[in-house]
Parts: C-alpha cells; structure tokens; sequence
C-alpha cells in the first residue's frame, strides 16, 4: 500500500490548486479550507489565495490524505515492450506476407497534423521512423479535417487493412461525438470488423478508445512502431493474412 | 529605433524588402482582375444586407447564392436596384429576402440611379466606422497612461459568448489590455458567418456579428471603471476575411488575426481564393484602423523554430508589403513571430532575443504580435510557467507592442479561470521588474546575438530570392512556408473565385481604394516599373 | 451549493501534484491516476510525470470533483473589520483608563523575528504602526528563542494583561508542543486566567490557537491593530478594569 | 575578470579593503588572547577525544568542564598527559573519562614528553585531512566537466539522516552538485554538539560526527554512480564553531557555512565568544581546503534588500578580512549575498543584477554563495517558482559560483521532494537556456545597472568608515547590521571565554598557524603599522 509522499513516507501530501466562485475574502478563505477537508484532506492550509474577479477566488492549498493504493494490483498494458521497425517489418513478412495498408487522418473540425504526423510521416519524430518508411507498410496519411464520410471512402478503395484518427482538440468532448460518430458509420457501412480502427491524441487513453468501440487508443508520447506493432499482432492475431 | 543594437545592415533590409515588393505583384496582379462570394457579401454587408432565413442561412448569402455567375458584375447592382425597385430600407429588403425573395431577376433600373444611392449607403456605413474611431482614439488618448507596455493580450475561448463576457471582464480587471475571443474549431471552413448570439463553440465561440456586440459592450462597461481602454480582438482568416473585416469595422474591433498565408497552410483554403479576399479585408481593416495580426508565428509550430527563423521574417516582408498594398499604414501591421525554440537548446534565450530584436529593428513602426510558446509546452505546468516568464522577459527587453500570453496549462486545456490570472501575474512581475532593461544593456559587437540576428537575415535574402524565382503561388505548393504544401488549386474554396467582367461594378471597393489612396499608389508603382 | 471553476459553471476543476514512492513507468502513471480517482476525482489527467529519483515519481494532474459545499454555512470571524490605531487607543482610553501591558516573544527554539516585530515595533509593517507606538500601550519584545518560563517570568514582572507568542517553525509540530507547554505552565502557576494569551504566525489558525487554550491565534497578514483590537475587546468583555 | 563591466573604480575598491583591513585589527588584538570552552573541545577532538557518557555528554564537554579555569592553560595538555600516565590509546582514554575520570586532577608529567606526544596525534590528524583533500581534489578533477556552473546547492532538511539520505541521493542523480544538511532548530545554541545517528530533528537534522559521515558516505556512492563529485555542507556557526570545523575536517565535509557575525545577529551568539571562535573554525576550513559560506545574505530578511545592500557589500569585505586572517585564501572563500528585493521593485531585476555583478568584479576569485529569494516568497508557488528563475538567471548572468537553489514552496515548508526536483529543473533550464548570456552583453556606461553599483560602493565605504571610527563591537551593539542590535555581553557563550594564561599551550592552533603561514602575517602586519 503507498500514499503520495512530501518529505517523510506515507505522510500524504498533495498539493492542489482551483478556484472558487465566490468573492475573495476571509469567508471565501474559510469556505476554500472546508472544501478540501470535504475532498477529504486533512491538515489542510490555503496558503495563498487571490481574488480572479469580483465573483471568483483562486486558491494555493496543501493537504494530507489518509487515501492509500495497493500498489502490487496496479495493472497496465506496458507499450514500451512493443516490436521496432525491424522487428515489425520481419513479423509482417513472416506472418502476414504482404504489405499492410495503413490510412490515417485527423478528422472532424480538427487541424492537428503534427501528431498524425508524426506516426505517420516518412521523417517520423524524435529518431522514430514514420509509418512511411516502413517497407513492409503501405501508409495514406490524408491530412487534417478530413470527415469521417471522406476517410471511410478513403479507406474502402484502398482495401485499408487499419485506420488511424487523431483527436487533439478535446474541449466540450468534441472528440467523443466526432470518434463515436466513425463507429457508428463503419458499423452502417458494415465494414467495422474488416478493419482495425485505432485513435490516438494527447488525451486519449486506450481505455476511452476501447469504450468507443476502437481496437485501441494512444495517448501522449507514442511512437510510431507502437501503433506499428499493435496493428500487426492484432492482424495476426484475427488471422487477417488472407 | 534608428540606432541598430544589432548593427544590422540597413542595405540588406532595404534588399529584403524590394524583393518582397517583387513577389507581391504577381500576386496583386491576380487579385486585381478577381472578385470572390465573400467580398461580395462584405460588400453587401457595408450596405445594409443582415439577417438570416428560417434554414439559418445569412441574406448576404441568400443573395449571392441567388446571383450565380453575375456575381462578376458585382453584387451591389442587383441589391441597390431592388432598395430602389421595391423602395425598401435595407432592413425591409432583408426580411423579404430571407423570406424568399430573388433580387437577381428584378429589371434593372438606371445606373446612375444606383449609383447614387450606393453612395447614401457608403456614407452611412462611412459615418458608423468614423463614429468609432473617433471614440476608440479619444479612450485611448485619455487612459494611455494605464496600459501595459507591451499590451497584454489574453484570450476568452470558452465557446458561450455569455461565458466569455465573465471570463473577459474578469482578465480585464486582472490587466488584460486586449481580449481576443477564440473562434470556435472549424469556423473558418465555414463559408458563411453565423447569426446571432452563441452559446455552443468547441475550442472557442463563433464570430458572429451579435457576439461582437455583446463582447464590445462588456469590454467598454469594465473598460470604464477601471479606466482603461479594452481592445477587442477576432479572426478574419479563413473563408469569410473580408465580411468579419466587414463586421468588426461595424462593432469596433480593435484589432482582427488576419492572413491568407495562415489560411493556406494552416486551413487549407485555396490560395487564390484567399489572396484575393484578404485585399478587402485589409482595406476595410485600415479604413477602420483595426491593427491586423498575421499569422507567421504558425510556422514556428510546424517548423523547427531556430531552423526555420527566417521563414518568418521572410513572411513578415511579404505581409508587410501585402498590407501597404491594402493601405495599410505599418502602424496598423501587427506582424506576428514566437518564441517556438526548443527549451532545451543551449543559448536559446539568446537566439530568440535575436529574432525578437531584429523584427523590432527591421519594423520599427509594426505594432508586433509576439506568440508564446506553444509547441515545447508539456503538462509540467511549473516548466511552462517560467518558460512563459522567459517569453515575457524577451518581450519586454526587445519592446515588443503585443504580448499574447502564454498559459501555463498551453498542452492541456484551453485556459481556465486562474490560468489567465497567473498568466498577468507572470508578465506583471516581469515587465516591472525589468522595465528599462532594454535600455540599460548592449550587445557585444559580434557576439553570439548579433551574428544570429546577421545569419537569419542573410537567410531570409536567399529565402525570398528563391520565392521570388519561382512565384509565390509556387513556393507555397513545394512546402516552402511551414512545410506544409497546399496545391493552387486544392485546398476550400476556389469555387468562390469569379474572374471580373470589365463591367464590374463595386462602389464600396472604389471609395475605398480612393479614401487609402490605393489608386494613386497603383499609379505610382506602374510609373516605377 | 458551490463547487470548484475552470472555466464553466460547476464544472469542478481542480489541480494537483503528488509524488508516489515508486519508480517512474506505466504503471506509475497509472497508479497515479487511480490515486486521483481514490481521492475522489473523475476525468483525472496525469498531464506530466517524471522521475524524482529510482524510488520515486512525481505528477502533474488535473480532475473533476462532485463535492459542493454551502457557501451560505461558511461562518468566520472577519478580522478586518478590526479597530484601527486610533480607534483602539481610544477605546482604551475610555474603556480600561489606564495604559494596557503587553508582553511579545517568538518562542522555544524559533529564532523567526520578523513576524512578532511586525506586529511589536514601533515601526510596524505594511504602514501599520506596531504596538511600541501605541500611546495607550506598554509593550514589550522579548525578541526570538525565549523559553516559555522566561516569558512568563517577564510577563508576571511586567504584570502584563496579554501576551503575545509567535511561532513560526511548524516542522514536525514542533510549535504545538511548544505552545501547549506555555499553556501548561501558566495553569501550574494559577495565572493562566489572568492573563489573555495570543498566538500567531504564518501557519497559526485561530482554530488551532483556540484548541492548545489560547484566547486567539491570527496568521499571515495580521495587523497589528487586529491584535490589539482583540486585547482591548477581550478586556473590557472580563471587565478586566479592576 | 580584470575588464569591469560596470566600470567601478578600483581605487575605491581598494579604499573599501583598507578600511575592512582596519576595522578587524581590534578583534584580532581580542581574538589573540582569548580562548573558549569549544576552541579546547575542537583541539581536543583533533588530537583524539570522541565519544559520550551515559547522559549523552560528549568526553571533550566532560573533559573541559572538569577543566573550569584551568582552561586558560589550554586542555591539550592535560588530555595528552592523561594519555601518557594512563599509557592509554586515545579511545581507552575516551572510555574512562566518560565513565567518570576527571584529567584535570592527574599530576602533570614533563611538558617535553607532552609536546611530543601531542606532535603525533597532530600528525595523525594531518594525514587523515590530507587523504581527504587528496581524495576530494582528485574526484573534483576526474569528474569536472559534470559540474553544474554556478554549483547547484541543494539542502535537505528532514530530520531523520536517514531519510536525509534517500532525500540526498535523489537530489544528486537530479543534478545538484552541493547537498546541504540543514541543522535542527536551536542547534547552533547547543554548547556541545550531539552524538551519533540521529533520526529526530525539527526543521532540519542534527549535526553529528556520525551524520557526517553516513551522509559522506551516501554521496560519494552516488557520486560514483554518476560520475560527479558531490560536495558536502553543514553549518560551523553558532556555539561550536571549531569543533564542527574539526568534524568537517575529519569526515571531509567541503563546505561550511561559518559566520560569526550570522550568530551573533540571527542566534543572539555573545560576540566576543563568537569572534574567538571563528578564528580557529576557519583555520581548521583553512587547513582542509574547505569552503566557508559567510551569511550576510541573511540581514536582507531583515532590512530591506535595496536600502541596505551596502551593508551587505560591507560585511563581505570584513568577512574577507576575518577569513584572509585565519589563513584561507579567497578561492574559499564563498561570500554570501542574496536575491531578496521587493518583486513590486520596478526595475528590481536591474538592481539584482547590478549587486551580484559587483559582488562578482569585487571579489572575482571567490566561490560566491548566492542566496535564493525567500522574504518575498509567499504562498503563491507559481510566482515564487518565477522569481526563482529570474534569481538563477541573474546568477548566470553574472557568473556566479555556488547556487542556492530556491524552492517554490519557500513561504510554506521544508522542500518536499518534489519542489527541490522542480527547483533543479528550474535551474538546469535556466542555465542552458542563458548560458552565454554573461558573455555577450554589456551594460550602457551610466545606466541604470551601473550607477546602481557605483552608488551601493560609494554606500558601502562610507557605512565601512563609520563602523571604523565606532569599532565593530560599536556598530553591532548600535543595529548597524541587519538592524538588530546585540549587547556586547550580551547573548549566549559570554562565559565560555577565556583569557589565555601566558602559558597557554595549544599545539593544534600553533601547527595550524605555521601550516597556513599565519605566524609571517602576523609579522609582517605589525611591520606593516
Ligand atoms: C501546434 C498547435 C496548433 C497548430 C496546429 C498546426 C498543425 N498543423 O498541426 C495551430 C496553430 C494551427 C493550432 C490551432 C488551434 N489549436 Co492548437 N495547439 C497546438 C499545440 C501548441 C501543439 C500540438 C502539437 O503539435 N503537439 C505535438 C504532437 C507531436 O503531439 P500530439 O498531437 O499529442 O501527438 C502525439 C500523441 O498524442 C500521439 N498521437 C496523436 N495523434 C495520434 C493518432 C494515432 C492514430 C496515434 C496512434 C497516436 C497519435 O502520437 C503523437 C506522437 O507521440 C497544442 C498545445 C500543446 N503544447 O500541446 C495546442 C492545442 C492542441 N490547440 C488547441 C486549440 C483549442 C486550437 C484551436 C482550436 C484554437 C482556436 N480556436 O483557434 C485552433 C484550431 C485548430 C483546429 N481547427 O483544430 C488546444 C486544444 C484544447 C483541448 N484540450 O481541446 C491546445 C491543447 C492548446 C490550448 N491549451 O488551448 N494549434
Ligand atoms: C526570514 C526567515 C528566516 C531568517 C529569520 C530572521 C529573523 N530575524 O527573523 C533566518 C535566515 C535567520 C531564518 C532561519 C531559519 N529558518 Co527561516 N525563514 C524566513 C522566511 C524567509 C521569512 C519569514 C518572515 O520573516 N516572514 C515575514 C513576517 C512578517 O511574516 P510572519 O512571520 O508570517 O508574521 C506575520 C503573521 O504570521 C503574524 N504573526 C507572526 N507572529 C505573530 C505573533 C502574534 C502574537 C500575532 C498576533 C501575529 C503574528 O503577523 C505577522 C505580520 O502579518 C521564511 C519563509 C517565508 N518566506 O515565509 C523562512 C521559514 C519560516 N524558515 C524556516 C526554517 C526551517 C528556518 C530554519 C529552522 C532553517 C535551519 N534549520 O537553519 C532556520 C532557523 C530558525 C530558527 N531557529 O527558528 C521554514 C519553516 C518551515 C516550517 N513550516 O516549519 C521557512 C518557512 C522556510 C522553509 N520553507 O523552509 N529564517
Ligand atoms: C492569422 C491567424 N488567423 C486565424 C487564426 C485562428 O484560426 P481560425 O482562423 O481557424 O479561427 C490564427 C491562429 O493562430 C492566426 O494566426
Ligand atoms: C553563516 C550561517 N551559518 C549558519 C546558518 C544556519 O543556522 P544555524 O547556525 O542556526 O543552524 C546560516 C543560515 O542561513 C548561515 O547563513
């Protein structure tokens, strides 16, 4: 079991900060305290607070939990062990024996390219080769606001084996209507099962996309061979070699 | 600013420059002979056409949609005929349009009728934006003394106009002396300019024409007790430049994000199209003395920001020259750059300080816009929270005009509430702590800030040369600016574009080019060549 | 009924940073999330995380919060409707008639100056005149490191009606030790009553004060005429006249 | 260093030093005849006491307190007698007195055999700190290019050494090159100095012998991990400065803070005790190549940072003086200053800059030690986290040599983990980012930075010329420092002092004079008169 950690352990300390909106004064100091006592913290200090407005208070606050987490039951699916670029281009010919066909786009109103980019462009990003460059991957990055009609069609004429959407902007769940609307319009078309349908984008989680209906989702930091890797085992793993 | 801290060569400036004018004319040449669907609606607009039908469409679309191919003739014949024709007052003609009205089969009457009675309407229009420059310089005249140097810029994107006033107010009151609402993701595709109040934007709120109103009244109300003049900023990029330009010359805009090179490269919209728009928009900006922004800084995100630096400053000669040709005044040309470098780079203070200095040398009259950085932020919000301190430090001593804030949340959300408020505190503090700081130091003769400044410029030269060699319009299709390509004839919007019959007929363009003194700069550049 | 603001109405934003004793990873991150969601927040974003060292990691988090709180039930005792300089002496003059004593020291092992001089010395702090400059008050700075017997030798020698500890190091509560035992002691000698005991410092509540026995504790920002309005108060209320 | 950028005139630099010169010959004259309770232990320990009885006090405290008056003789001799009748090792000896020997009382044996024996103990002594200094000289070479410039100085302050050490290790792998253990409130008022591995402190972690070492031991592990030699700091101030010094000495700590004027003013230490001491606890740092910390930095928690730089200024030159006096050459000698102006300074940053410039072209061959804002840090971690950048950019700015990192949570606790991480992150930004900065600015000739440093100059020999004409004892017993005052017999330790009979002996001072050449100054001073 571990609690968050100041200077001494299991003294669980955590820092906080937000707002409240009500005017800045001794009350609204007051009532910033009870309200982390009430998010369950103890030994609770604002110690800085600041009028934003004439109606809202910015509050600085550090606390203690008594809130602990068995540490040992933590389960997490570890990307990091995923196939490189070698490793993913050998698995594809010794598996799947032909080029796999990758079509990508950030859709929707959104206008992140540099993240599709990044999976997907030949020169890759951080020292990761792009799905480009992959010999043994044939890859359709169609760029920015790309509807989900354009990116289906796409998809069909190139007999797409995945389809990789990015979602950056994430503001009032905009992302949520725009991914669960793919879905629905694959499942119309009746081609969702023919064809692995990953997300990705600074918050999206592999949790989030699974709910959505995706094969998988990818969050901040990934590479490209991760996205690589996924798509190919789980090629294997449908026995989608034709 | 004649006094080069830098010790720049003034010679190759001037080189920079001429070569921008080069690369600017095939592209005036174009546009010259061009008319689009927007301009006709801004047009329409400065004349009286408002309102929407029940499908939520605007009149002025309703009416252009309705021309078709005559639109070559120009839209205002056929709106001004039948104010004549029916004896309407644009508001009646509005509603009968909306309700399904077709003015381009209405006979027209005689052509001088109409155009006199254009003029009644142009001078209305002439008498509103007046009234609102008069009463922006007498604020600003009296409450000068409060503003911040460089101004602060802060933006609202809660996506509910109603949101945003409380949010606006609030950064105004923290000492915010501009606020830019955001426009929603997705609206500058939009080829046509929403109705209304607005409560439902993603990433920000529409521009609309009501929310302008709503926003500009916020601002002054707040702007009146502390004793401060609020500039209000948007967006006039995208499909609709020249009728939010319309727009906010109505609703006193201060200032407006305005470029058809962010556009292409960062909107894909058809570069003709836009060329052509972005002309009316300047000049309805300039008549209306509303400081543009461009958009340059965009680069920087795509691009490697100390690569690429002189990307940037190439693109300021060009929208410069884009904007004198508009009758742009250099006062009125917020060129944009950023503070993009890696944070990790060793001596990248000292490089961005050199980028920073040389556009204020280089522009010595532009209000600069001066973009945060953006790119390397992470969600370690301590980091970025110095980095933007680092932003605001190089601002400060290089004195720049426009600060936009940067937020310490930048990778995560749009801002909240208290990220605005840290964002003042940390250039409050800043720019106080270093007031004359830019005055009190030097640079060495040929250290390490006044070579990077002497290589970018050099770069910039061949760079422009280049662009200048094979065209502007080609330079943008080989991923030239931002490394991005965007084929001529991709991208939104091409569709729009009509070749003008030489019975074009555009009175507000006209009194324009006429009031900016364009015709007689026309004149004088044929004489030139 | 109000909740934590980003930037919508109840929205219930919140931001946090903690550091868990485990080794930086994916499944750090992950535990990190679920801590944040066991401490009662949901949409929870680890935005960053990094190593502290190879036993520990620390996180930025942003989440959401359902808990409200009745701003209407805040109670607090709003301290700048206090007297000011003039006001008190006045109200000695009228009240007590006679000049009032009081006696200050930051007490123990703390060596913290400053805050008992901003309220002490004549000069005062902020443009508020200390207690020194009170015309209607005698008082006395002991200084720093007084031990609490000292401080109430003085204290009885100087037949003072309040006195004034400040504590300023909090580390392992080594000031609740140190102020209980003042209490302590003042009881054994039979004066505890007689006397009004205040204390104050960075970290000191009137609610904490309150509990160790003291008639009052104020904190960061006191004026020194929020004090002495409290004395007086406090005296003429026992009808401490004599 | 020799070109000034802020062109001060070394001719009153010189002034200034002159005056400092005159102002500690009359504690000098003091400090000469004087010895004190803990000059004795620390000799003693040198030559061999260790150890405690069973109520924790430690054998040099027994030996001298058994010793009363008979101190003025200097305890060596009965110590090393005690050895020679007992025919004891010093260990056997230890272990008897702290069962219950009392050495004032064994009958004295022949001053020759005394004298020799103690030469051996001496040397013993000297071979230890030679084999530390050769360690750590040979360590510091290896592993140079890793150095952070200035020195990241991080402190750790749990309490507990043990959790000091997780705390230490992780600071070192995050990138500080000097850990700091802070001692335990009321420490320095302690007239003996603990015992053993200790686990309990408040606001910081007993110094011991044995914590030294542990803590010695956990950095040089570390250190070899990851190939960097990480220097080691405590505290010989307060009221046993020499023995802490010996500690050091012995267990190869490489820096000291060490003051007396600190002491007295912020630990109410008596002054002529104080003075005493400090003469010997800087020969020991002297003789093991140990850098001391002086603590001016600390009267600006008390004055105001921009009033009362001067004092500052002219506490470093006395301090200089004092340490130049106990034979430690000025590259150890890390005066302290302090980043601690009003944040609401306008122009605050120009004034930073301006005294830690001086401080750097005053002082160019000292390691100073620059003291992170903490007066002005508040609960708000966001701009305190800010103001910690502006401190190390100035730091770099300047060339500073050992950087105490600032912690964002200043206002509120003893850092946690995570800040002293977020404050390496700070710095290591910071520095990377500037890194030539120093190198490729100038500052206008009479501007702001350079007028500010000519002023506070001109400030400091007129503040120097009045402590001078009062005596130092004067001016401290008159508020001249930090505006507090100290009685002169007043505070703690007055009745450790001693007159030092004519027959004093104390071999460790007298080897340690002739070592460091202290004697020949001596001399040439008076001919110097
Ligand atoms: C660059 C940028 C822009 C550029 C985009 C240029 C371009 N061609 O892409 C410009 C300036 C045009 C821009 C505009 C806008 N932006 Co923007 N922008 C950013 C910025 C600064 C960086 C994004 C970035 O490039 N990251 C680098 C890439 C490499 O990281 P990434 O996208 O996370 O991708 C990685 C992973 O997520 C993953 N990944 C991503 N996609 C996919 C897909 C798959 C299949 C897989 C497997 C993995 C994967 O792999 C990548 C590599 O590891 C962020 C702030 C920030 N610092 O994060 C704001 C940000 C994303 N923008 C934002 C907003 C709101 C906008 C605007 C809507 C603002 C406006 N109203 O005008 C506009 C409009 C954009 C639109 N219509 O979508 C917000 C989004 C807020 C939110 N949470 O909803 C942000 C967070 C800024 C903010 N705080 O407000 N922006
Ligand atoms: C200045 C200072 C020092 C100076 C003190 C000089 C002096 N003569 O006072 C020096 C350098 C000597 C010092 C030393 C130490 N300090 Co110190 N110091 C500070 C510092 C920077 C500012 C404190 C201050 O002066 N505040 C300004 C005054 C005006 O504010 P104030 O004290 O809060 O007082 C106001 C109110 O609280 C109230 N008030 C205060 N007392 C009273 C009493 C009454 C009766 C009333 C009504 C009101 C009242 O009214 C005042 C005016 O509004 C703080 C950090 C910070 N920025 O807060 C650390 C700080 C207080 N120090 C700290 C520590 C640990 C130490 C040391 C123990 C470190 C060490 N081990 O060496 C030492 C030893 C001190 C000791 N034995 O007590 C910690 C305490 C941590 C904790 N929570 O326990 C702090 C928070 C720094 C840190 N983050 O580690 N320190
Ligand atoms: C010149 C310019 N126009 C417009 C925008 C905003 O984007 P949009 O036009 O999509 O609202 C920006 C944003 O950076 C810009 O720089
Ligand atoms: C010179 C000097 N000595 C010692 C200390 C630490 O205090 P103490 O001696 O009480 O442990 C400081 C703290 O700032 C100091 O500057």
């Amino acid at each position: 079991m571990i609690k968050s950690y100041g200077d001494t352990i299991n003294d669980g300390a955590v820092q906080l900060s937000f707002t409240l909106p009500v005017r800045h004064s001794a009350k609204a100091d007051e009532a910033a305290k009870q309200y982390a006592h009430k998010l369950g913290f103890y030994e609770v200090e604002i110690v800085y607070s600041n009028a934003l407005s004439d109606e809202f208070s910015f509050f600085v606050v550090y606390g203690k939990t008594h809130v602990q987490i068995d540490y040992d039951k933590i389960e997490v699916e570890d990307v990091s062990k995923s196939m490189d670029f070698y490793e993913v281009n050998d698995f594809i010919k010794e598996h799947i024996k032909r080029q796999v066909v990758v079509v990508g786009a950030c859709t929707g109103t959104d206008a992140h390219t540099v993240g599709i980019d990044a999976i997907m462009n030949m020169k890759g990003f951080d020292q990761h080769y792009g799905l480009e460059r992959y010999p043994m991957i044939e890859a359709y990055n169609l760029g920015a606001q790309v509807s989900n009609e354009e990116l289906i069609k796409k998809a069909i004429a190139l007999k797409a084996d995945a389809i990789l959407v990015s979602q950056v902007v994430t503001q009032k769940e905009v992302h949520i209507h725009n991914m669960t609307e793919l879905i629905e319009l694959m499942e119309a078309e009746g081609i969702r099962s023919d064809i692995i349908v990953i997300a990705g984008g600074p918050r999206i989680g592999n949790k989030l996309a699974m709910e959505l209906g995706y094969d998988a989702g990818f969050g901040r930091g990934t590479y490209p061979e991760n996205v690589a890797s996924f798509i190919v085992e789980k090629m294997a793993s449908k026995a989608m070699q034709y | 600013m004649s006094y080069s801290k830098l010790n720049l060569d003034q010679h190759k400036i001037e080189k920079a420059r001429q070569l921008a004018k080069q690369i600017v004319k095939p592209v005036n040449d174009y546009i010259s002979k061009h008319t689009t669907d927007t301009i006709e609606r801004a047009t329409l607009r400065i004349l009286g056409a408002d309102g929407i039908n029940t499908d939520g469409i605007p009149v002025p679309n309703l009416i252009v949609d309705a021309l078709g191919n005559k639109i070559e003739f120009g839209a205002t014949t056929y709106y001004i005929n039948a104010l004549i024709r029916k004896n309407a007052t644009p508001q009646q003609l509005n509603k009968q349009i909306a309700e399904g009205l077709d003015i381009s089969t209405i006979t027209l009457t005689d052509k001088v009728l109409i155009e006199n009675k254009a003029q009644e309407f142009i001078h209305e229009f002439t008498r509103r934006v007046k009234q609102n420059t008069d009463y922006r310089n007498q604020k600003i005249t009296a409450y000068k003394n409060k503003e911040n140097s460089p101004l602060l810029y802060l933006i609202v994107a809660t996506g509910n106009i109603y949101e945003d006033v409380k949010q606006a107010q609030a950064a105004a009151r923290q000492g915010a002396d501009i606020v830019a609402v955001i426009r929603t993701t997705g609206q500058s595709l939009l080829d046509y300019v929403p109705y209304g109040a607005t409560t439902e934007g993603f990433g920000g709120t529409y521009a609309t024409q009501e929310n302008f109103k709503i926003m500009r009244k916020a601002l002054d109300e707040v702007g009146e007790e502390i004793g401060k003049y609020i500039r209000l900023v948007n967006y006039c990029s995208g499909l609709c430049m020249p009728e939010i330009a319309a727009m906010g010359a109505l609703e006193r805009l201060d200032m407006m994000l305005n470029d058809s090179m962010y556009g292409i490269l960062f909107r894909d919209i058809n570069m003709y199209r836009t060329f052509v728009d972005q002309k009316f928009s300047r000049m309805i900006n300039a008549f209306a003395d509303i400081t543009i922004n461009s958009g340059e800084d965009n680069y920087l995100t795509t691009s490697d920001a100390y690569e690429k630096a002189y990307t940037v400053t190439a693109s300021q000669f060009i929208n410069e020259q884009f904007a004198y040709d508009s009758g742009l005044p250099a006062r009125l040309m917020g060129l944009g750059h950023a503070f993009e470098m890696n944070p990790d780079k060793e001596n990248g203070f000292l490089y961005e300080m050199a980028h920073a200095q040389m556009a204020r040398e280089i522009f010595p009259e532009a209000p600069l816009k001066y973009m945060p950085p953006t790119k390397y932020m992470t969600g370690d919000i301590f980091k970025g929270f110095i980095m933007n301190a680092m932003f605001n430090f190089v601002a400060k001593a290089t004195n720049q005009s426009i600060l936009l804030l940067g937020m310490l949340t930048e990778a995560i959300h749009t801002p909240f509430m208290q990220d605005r408020f840290l964002a003042v505190s940390n250039a409050q503090y800043i720019m106080n702590n270093i007031k004359d700081f830019a005055n009190d130091i030097e640079f060495k003769k040929d250290g390490l800030i006044q070579n990077r400044a002497k290589e970018v410029l050099d770069q910039t030269i061949s760079f422009l040369e280049e662009v200048n060699n094979k065209g502007l319009f080609n330079a943008i299709e080989q991923k030239m600016f931002a490394e991005i390509s965007r084929p001529k004839n991709g991208g939104k919007g091409l569709d729009g574009v009509y070749e003008k019959s030489p019975d074009y007929y555009n009175p507000v363009y006209e009194y324009l080019e006429n009031e900016l003194g364009l015709k007689s700069i026309a004149i004088e550049r044929r004489k030139i060549k």
